[in-house]
């Protein structure tokens, strides 16, 4: 009976959405002439290169157009962790005789993940320094350096992520991160406004601020899911 | 021509992956559904010219939640219905 | 540095990241940081008012990028007299919970005042943005810190509570999610006063699917029927601090969306028939369901949505007058419930088992909180001379201009059952003998002081209520006028100070 | 090239909408459906994530622009700012994706603490509370 309810519920709303979406031609341009800067997707890819000098349109618009929903997004995840922690909170005892997750792991797969590793991490720090020249950028490698912790975690009994050194860590980020949008009120401009304009549109050191802030995103997104990470694999099992 | 066969494959693949994870009774093959669903949508994403938004499923929803979904499960009952013996749900 | 709208963003952000590093120097600090920031919040307010009432809008650009291409922020009227309310609830909500918990581990008191506080911060920014994806963000914010709250006591049901909201508000954030999309596809612009300025272009079967999605995802903040199924459980299970700002706060915020998404955004002529159906609908069923509570937060939280339905009923009207009401009767239903919220927590607190029951003959022991549960009590039912009587008369008065007699006949109906239960807890507290022998938790000074300055409001604002009409009539003016929010935001150049 | 890619686009338009649109909108449908139905919590948060899945490849279908290329300048295209598909559904999806992630985090821990409490995560026995 319910499920009937539901199904037909479903067809509806499909109908709705089909309709809908049929009436938006895939593949169209709807962005416009981009120089006339009627829309904001045809102003963004007419003025990225010149103003931010910022090879990677999407970067730009995450960090600096839209910074304020980035900096929203990071603190999303601060806040995950934090009442990921509160909810998943346990007393000192317990935590104690907790058993992390851990795959029986051969002597192969540990060595494996112990030369992985440190490729991991770098290739997840690449993918966030290169945020601005090429696809990826804080939240992506963020999260590759977080699955190479993930990767330690489980392989390694004996690793454990140094809780106090994460806190200094993520808290640094999330400040710098402020910090930089203070500076731009405080010398005279707008909240993360993108003050140096230096550099050649696709050399490393290009696109001012964009670069910098996208590093720290990067530290912090990968700190936090590692945290997340951390709280959850070591829940003690059931019996 | 490639761009549509690549399409079509990669649609019929992605419902048939969702539906697997919906129905599959072993919550366990259900998650590794979603990982799959994630896999072919970052494809997908990457076809479509969002190498950004590829990476970032790549990134989150083939590891992170799938890895978090296995912890869950670990915690709590492999068995959708919760029928077979609690013991066996060993991962 | 000028006191910018942005003041309200990031000087929480500072405090939330910061909390963690400096809980470690003291365990009283993360107490006390909240505090501060909200105190803050609340100069922020006045400043910024000042520049409202001289300028009719305040507005920021984020990151250099002028209006429809970068985020802005914006305080009109109405959002500023809604800032400045959450503001002040803020701190006096701090000032109750200051040592809310006294005896708990550094870990968790520190992640409740961070939650806490960026709840607040989070309803706030839904508030003052004006660009539609920023607003989701936000949104996202106050739901998961609303979440984590309401699964914060152990002991009880908060996680059940606190999943059921997840689920709901998970599917909700999806709905808005598409309704954003969809849009995007036909203005091609976040920014909410050039959607506004472009809606006309849209068709109107597309409209109309939007607007659905919009008010199915914000109605869940909203309190709006059938999307409150979250409520009562969340209010009940969440702490008491958190149960009044879900009420004094979060409601408020979901209103707020509500409410600029369909005066601002569209143009819809059936939007505002809706608003008073599901208004109606609202109040009514959840004014019957408050009748048959036995727990007193579960009837605080049923009272609170009905007060929601009636507000969506009086903005429905459409008028000016009603809007005026509208705003009033926020403001009212701010300060009112919040502090029945407190007192009630307190007196739950030391009843038995947290029924209306088992609170009977307590005010000998707690005769102060008592006596302000009663003020709040007749205060939101509307009897005179307290403010909650003025909101109500305006509201019918706007309804009579428009010769609404069903409105009217169901609003004084609703009354009377609110006057029964309402009174039925008061009957309990005041006439019945004591039976229990239990030890009285007083509530700290901080808290008295708190639930005395709302106490105060409530019989100053009742015997002098132009203190607050003269402004809420220029903020309804200016609510209902698009053109010139679309005409402001457009053409901005910098901050206007 | 291009010209072979833009006769292949119109003629077979109708199949790809429906393969982006369709496979979008099925796979929302399917994650509501598993909302609805299923009384596992966990089948549930996945239903959620699936559907999840769904807007995002929405979104990026919105984006594309027939012909397009991916919104990067890299050397030697610079001034290809005409021919790229749409940059800002792109941004929006990543922000949607995080956020994602992190309610399904805080989702599967509620079912951890629920699993502790009832020792059981199917809805229809956790009812404390009225459902």
């Amino acid at each position: 009976m319910k499920k009937a309810f539901v199904i037909i519920l479903l067809a509806v709303l499909g109908f709705f959405l089909t309709k809908t979406f049929m009436d938006i031609p895939f593949g169209e341009n709807r962005i416009g002439e981009v120089s006339s800067n009627e829309t904001a997707a045809g102003y963004y890819l007419n003025n990225t290169p010149a103003k931010t000098k910022v090879a990677n349109v999407v970067t730009a618009i995450v960090v600096n157009y839209r910074g304020l929903d980035t900096l929203g997004e990071v603190t999303v995840l601060f806040l995950a962790s934090t009442g990921l922690a509160s909810i998943l909170y346990r007393r000192k005892r317990e935590e104690e005789d907790a058993e992390r997750l851990s795959l029986p792991s051969s002597r192969i797969m540990r060595t494996g993940v112990r030369v992985l590793f440190p490729a991991i991490v770098l290739l997840g720090i690449y993918v966030f320094i290169h945020g601005h020249l090429t696809p990826g950028g804080g939240f992506q490698g963020g999260t590759i350096v977080a699955t190479g912790f993930l990767l330690m975690l489980i392989s390694y009994k004996g690793f454990n992520t140094d809780h106090n050194r994460m806190v200094w860590i993520e808290s640094l980020a999330g400040l710098s991160f402020v910090g930089i949008g203070i500076w731009g009120l405080i010398s005279g401009n707008t909240f993360l406004e993108n003050i140096p304009e230096t550099g050649i549109l696709n050399s490393l050191i290009s696109g001012g601020l964009i670069p910098i802030i996208y590093i720290v995103v990067g530290f912090k997104v990968a700190v936090e899911l590692t945290g997340i990470l951390d709280i959850l694999l070591n829940i003690k099992p059931k019996k | 021509m490639i761009f549509i066969i690549l399409l079509i494959i990669m649609a019929v693949l992605l419902i048939a992956a969702a539906i697997y994870s919906i129905t599959h009774r072993d919550l366990l093959f259900a998650v590794m559904g979603t990982g799959i669903v994630s896999v072919i949508l970052s494809m997908f994403f990457f076809l479509l010219q969002a190498p950004d938004v590829a990476l970032t499923e790549a990134a989150i929803g083939i590891a992170l939640t799938t890895i978090i979904f296995i912890i869950t499960i670990r915690n709590t009952s492999r068995d959708e219905d919760e029928i077979i013996d609690k013991e066996d749900k060993k991962i | 540095m000028v006191i910018t709208p942005i003041h309200y963003i990031f000087v929480p952000l500072v405090a939330a990241f910061a909390i963690p590093l400096l809980s470690k120097i003291n365990k009283e600090l993360p107490r006390i940081i909240p505090g501060f920031v909200l105190f803050y919040n609340i100069i922020i307010s006045i400043v910024l008012m000042q520049q409202v009432n001289e300028f009719g809008y305040v507005s920021e650009v984020i990151a250099g990028w002028k209006a429809p291409w970068g985020i802005n922020l914006i305080i009109t009227p109405f959002s500023g007299f809604l800032v400045s309310l959450i503001s002040v609830l803020g701190f006096l909500i701090w000032m109750y919970g200051y040592r809310f918990k006294q005896v708990i581990d550094r870990g968790e008191l520190r992640t409740y005042n961070i939650l806490q506080m960026m709840m607040i911060t989070g309803a706030i920014g839904i508030i003052i943005t004006g660009d539609i994806f920023n607003l989701f963000v936000f949104l996202e914010i106050v739901a998961i810190t609303a979440v984590s709250l309401t699964a914060f006591y152990r002991e009880r049901d908060g996680a059940e509570a606190g999943f059921k909201y997840l689920l709901i508000g998970g599917f909700a954030s999806s709905l808005i999610l598409l309704a954003i999309l969809i849009l995007y596809t036909q203005v091609g612009t976040l920014n909410m006063a050039e959607i506004a300025d472009r809606m006309h272009t849209v068709p109107s079967g597309i409209k109309a699917t939007i607007l659905i999605l919009f008010i199915v995802g914000f109605g869940i903040e909203a309190e709006l029927f059938p999307l409150n199924g979250w409520v009562p459980d969340a209010y009940s299970q969440a702490p008491g601090p958190t149960s009044t700002a879900f009420a004094g706060i979060v409601a408020k915020a979901g209103v707020y969306g509500l409410i600029r998404i369909i005066f601002t955004l569209f143009d819809i002529d059936g939007a505002y028939d809706f608003l008073i159906t599901a208004g109606l609908i609202t109040m009514i069923v959840a004014e019957a369901a408050a009748l048959k509570q036995t727990n007193l937060k579960r009837m605080l939280a049923y009272s609170s949505i009905g007060q929601m339905g009636l507000a969506l009923v009086a903005f429905g009207i459409g008028t000016k007058e009603a809007v005026f009401a509208a705003m009033f009767l926020l403001f009212n239903h701010a300060v009112i419930k919040s502090l029945l919220f407190m007192t009630g927590s307190i007196l739950m607190y030391n009843s038995k088992d947290k029924t209306i029951n088992s609170i009977k003959g307590i005010y000998k022991k707690l005769p102060i909180i008592s006596l302000l549960f009663a003020l709040g009590a007749f205060a939101i039912v509307g009897l005179p001379p307290f403010s909650g009587f003025w909101s109500k008369l305006y509201i019918l008065t706007a309804a009579a201009d428009k010769n609404m007699i069903f409105l009217i006949v169901t609003i004084l109906a609703v009354s009377i059952v609110e006057i029964v239960y309402y009174f039925r807890v008061i009957g309990k507290l005041y006439f019945a003998e004591d039976e229990n022998v239990i030890e009285i938790h007083k509530p700290t000074p901080q808290a008295f002081v708190a639930m005395a300055v709302l106490g105060v409001t409530i019989i100053v604002v009742g015997f002098n209520p132009d203190l607050v009409t003269g402004y809420f009539h220029n903020a309804a003016d200016i609510l209902l006028d698009k053109a010139s929010y679309i005409k402001y935001v457009l053409n901005v150049e910098s901050v206007i100070q | 090239m291009q010209e072979q890619f833009n006769e292949v686009f119109t003629k077979y338009h109708e199949v790809i909408t429906w393969g982006v649109y369709g496979t979008a909108i099925a796979l929302m449908l399917i994650g509501l459906y598993a909302i609805l139905i299923k009384k596992n919590l966990v089948k549930i948060i996945i239903g959620l994530t699936i559907m999840d899945a769904g807007i995002h490849l929405l979104f990026v279908g919105i984006g594309y622009i027939q012909n397009g290329t991916a919104p990067i300048f890299s050397p030697g295209y610079e001034n290809a700012a005409d021919r790229m598909v749409d940059p800002v559904p792109q941004a929006l999806v990543l922000t949607a994706i995080i956020i994602g992630f992190a309610i399904t985090a805080v989702a599967l821990s509620l079912v951890i603490r629920l699993y502790k409490h009832h020792h059981t995560a199917k809805i229809d026995q956790i009812k404390s509370l009225k459902w």
